[in-house]
């Protein structure tokens, strides 16, 4: 913990009106358990899993595709690689081991996914827009998306939900959800899938087909706002719920402790 | 025998065009003093092979270096996309590259194919994916054993790989601390090894700690005694990520004479790395520093 | 939370009769307080799966706890072979056992398929040789991507390892230097893992230094502190090799009497290690000590 | 370079007429090349490549099958795992890396191997002795040597000739030699092979055949006394030599530096 940490709030700080961008990484935060092995990304992840550990789930173990594991990072961290996660880690294993033995050998129960567009059935695309060999934008690729999608319990989506992310079909399946169902995934001998896909509109979760459905909206979106950026005709849960707005605790660990510089969140309206 | 040389005399020597290279380092000591020599000694049709290309391949492909890149992720980490790159994938712009494309752990399985003289590295990966009907170097295997099944990669062996590390002596044998990312795949499974370092040190300090060795002087060609050789990425304990570099680059990158005009001052313009640093000033680079704090010894012992 | 226990209580809870148990460590920090627990508790039809079954092996096979033994060298290292395995191999005393063989790289590759969640694991191994014939856990797998082949194993995977290291946190993050042997595959690849360890240490003096730890706590059960629990192997930097005990151990062994002689005064006639330690004496304790050569220090840097 | 390896030889100690054991080490220190990588056994082979090494091969690199790459012991080993085999060595691989990456990928040219048996293609024998499933005398095994056999460019035997050791055809094969011949090898694919076998009486070679014939005989010993232990007609070279004496430079590290100790020499008559 940093003296930062325990300064005093000041009123100002956490009496602004939080912005959608944290409310994502709060909802984030409340998916995760204080048992979990988490594979963390840069950015919302990341500040995600610091709200979950400081505080419900103070034994979050955070594991970093660069292979730190047990990272206590102090500062915001600028990228996968940030020497702040090597300095202070219980371990460093080479790039292959953190592959081999902790992400295929089962040894992570989260891991976070963003993704240009992401399909029905939870499949995600971050390789190409358009056809794979003339694309209209070429994209990162998979990175260690795809097998973090294969091998994790619960996979969690985070994005913005704008026009033409959510199509019905992705142009290329990067990363598997539910394939075509979870019986799809269950043939190619997958466990685990997504479990959430969280948005600035609200948080989506599948059925027992595999199919996304919107379990709850943000306070500041309506049913209109998601159905009609999506590519299909959306399911919404009988019981659909708001999602709960973040604590001022939460908040002010976003903005004075985790993200000070708003490189990962707008805090302001 | 000492093999310490220049960067300079180090590319000459082992890259030619036409060459696979391989600069590793994930995220932590990119070989970037390396690339630059490159681009300056004009080497074109190179087939550009890391995990993540990061800026430095994509000033490669920028200066015309590149018909080919394999990889795995192609961003710029932490901001967003490598405008050289996508200009060369989507309009041939100012080369056209062919792109062979895998995940992160196909890639590093296929550098352990590499490294390790397999025909073929198993992993359970690719899965539900629509990668392997893209690239034949990927293909489905069934388990002799059972009723499971994988995928196998075929191995990569680069002509040259640049690897760098905190010190060496000056046969090469190198002691690497902080993220390991693939760099020691990387050097076993490359023909030549270019070693480049921030601190040359005595072979008896690699000798008190062996457990640190992430390369030894058979693997390696040529030592280059670097300092600052990373920059704009960190070296553990030396300098740290110069952020500013990488969200700039966003910018410089995005037009194709912005990009010219970087070149000339980064790259053209100066000599060597000891050039780049002098012209980076010794502000910024002081304002990298971390501050000091040593791993808890260990007693390896003297056994008389 | 802290996982620290005695070994009696480790063993207590971790081992059941006609379990598979590993216990790691090649020629350095080899388990032998553990073995000498099991034996004392009487544990039977122990499965005993070790590429060097060494000593430990030889005396837990003499007690009677072993129905089985997956090996790939099963010697006195330096001395030669070890009379109770072939007593039970040769002639099925005091108990009939099973085979399992490998190569020392095939038996490490079956770890590491293990260690992988892997179906199979490929290597150039056991070409020519004719243990394929005699183990069903080995068979030839062509190359998906041209005419070479490989011989690929079948994962390994214990019920039970026991790994020892020179020092761990209360939670099980250990930190191991000198030979490293399979001890990160045996404990990765089994499902309850005992790590015993010469000293424990903060949770600081382990993240002060990332690079040297060979296991984190998410993979550790148990945590015993038991000084001296390698003797008669050892632990680099705290005692070396007593080489009197591998040495007396061919004539003890010898003879089905002496061995249970032995038995009776190491392992059955001492509640644990502390007192096999007194039992040995400070002379013989202080005459394996190394003079003491640190390692050079490394700065892995405060980022704030 | 410890005190002792400088200190005056005595008369007495080079004086003393050399035994077999010690013309071995030498025999098979001559074996070696400075730009050579050695896997080294413990005993005699270690030996022979720290007289090669102080002698006409200083820059020998030393590999252990315990992963020490470089080690530079400073007194003779009692294991393959010595702690003086660590402690100032170059770099210690985990064990599978050292197969992996060392053997496996051909990066040593020599290995030392030993044998119950040893038969006319040099496979050797290090399992059974009888039947597999119901052995006569049961072996150590393989160890490390089916895959040294099979990756280093020149394997050495050293093994005495005794009774029975050298049979037509070994009762099971732990480590290829040149199989059926050296067409037999290569059809499997392998490189290298057998380059020497150096006993008590002589130092074998392979013809074109791969199949095993006499070089030079040592001092002390017959045609006769290889015959009558060979469970075949064994050729002999048509220049047959004899085996060059040790010199007194070789004696003094063997008897004073390397093995004072007699651990694995004989170093009296």
């Amino acid at each position: 913990m940093t003296t930062d940490e325990t300064e005093t709030t000041t009123e100002t700080d956490t009496e602004r009106a939080y912005t959608n961008s944290e409310l994502m990484v709060v909802a984030a935060a409340r998916e995760l358990e204080s048992d979990d092995s988490v594979l963390v990304g840069i950015g919302k992840p990341n500040l995600a899993c610091n709200v979950a550990k400081r505080t419900h789930a103070p034994e979050l173990r955070m594991v970093y595709e660069s292979g730190t594991i047990g990272s206590n990072p102090k500062t915001p961290l600028l990228s996968i690689g940030d020497p702040g996660l090597a300095a202070g880690a219980l371990s460093i294993e080479p790039m292959r081991n953190g592959f081999n033995y902790y992400l295929q050998a089962g040894r992570l129960d989260v891991g976070f996914l963003g993704g240009a567009q992401i399909d029905r059935h939870g499949n995600i695309n971050s390789t190409v827009i358009g056809d794979y060999d003339d694309p209209v934008v070429r994209l990162p690729g998979s990175g260690g998306a795809c097998e973090i999608a294969c091998h994790v319990d619960r996979t969690m989506i985070i994005t913005p939900h704008t026009e033409r992310r959510f199509p019905e079909e992705v142009d290329f399946i990067t990363s598997p959800g539910y394939v075509g169902g979870r019986e799809g995934r269950a043939e190619l001998g997958l466990d685990g899938g997504p479990e959430a896909v969280i948005t600035d509109l609200g948080v989506y979760r599948f059925n027992d087909d595999g199919e996304l459905y919107v379990d709850s909206l943000h306070p500041s979106a309506t049913r209109d706002d998601i159905q009609s950026k999506t590519g299909w005709e959306i399911e919404f849960a009988d019981d659909l719920q708001q999602t709960p707005e973040p604590t001022d605790e939460e908040l002010r660990l976003i903005r004075e402790v985790l993200d000070p510089e708003e490189l990962y969140t707008d805090q302001a309206e | 025998m000492s093999k310490v040389t220049s960067m300079h005399d180090a590319v000459a020597t082992a890259v030619d065009d036409g060459d696979s290279l391989y600069l590793a380092g994930f995220t932590h000591l990119i070989p970037f003093a390396a690339g630059h020599e490159i681009i300056r000694q004009g080497r074109t049709d190179l087939e550009l092979i890391r995990a993540t290309p990061d800026l430095i391949y994509d000033q490669l492909i920028a200066a015309g270096c590149a018909r080919k890149v394999t990889f795995s992720w192609a961003g710029n980490p932490g901001v967003g996309s490598l405008p050289a790159f996508r200009r060369a994938a989507e309009d041939g712009y100012p080369t056209e590259i062919e792109l062979e494309e895998y995940t992160h752990f196909g890639m590093i399985a296929a550098l352990e194919a590499g490294a390790s003289n397999l025909p073929f590295m198993p992993l359970r990966g690719f899965i539900g994916s629509d990668l392997p009907e893209h690239n034949d170097n990927i293909a489905r295997v069934e388990s002799p054993f059972d009723d499971d099944y994988v995928y196998a990669v075929a191995p990569i062996e680069p002509d040259v790989a640049v690897i760098r590390a905190q010190r060496a002596d000056e046969d090469g044998n190198a002691h690497l601390w902080g993220i390991q990312g693939e760099v020691k795949l990387a050097a076993l499974a490359a023909d030549t090894v270019i070693l480049s370092v921030e601190e040359q040190c005595s072979e008896e300090t690699i000798r008190s700690d062996p457990n640190r060795t992430v390369i030894t002087a058979d693997e390696v060609d040529h030592v280059v005694v670097e300092p600052y050789g990373s920059h704009p990425s960190y070296a553990q304990g030396y300098y740290g990520r110069d952020n500013e570099a990488y969200l700039s680059w966003a910018e410089t990158a995005a037009d194709r004479e912005t990009v010219e005009e970087w070149l000339d001052e980064w790259v053209y313009g100066v000599d060597d790395r000891r050039e780049y640093v002098e012209q980076l000033g010794t502000e910024r680079i002081l304002d990298l520093e971390p501050e000091t704090a040593y791993a808890t010894p260990v007693n390896m012992g003297e056994y008389r």
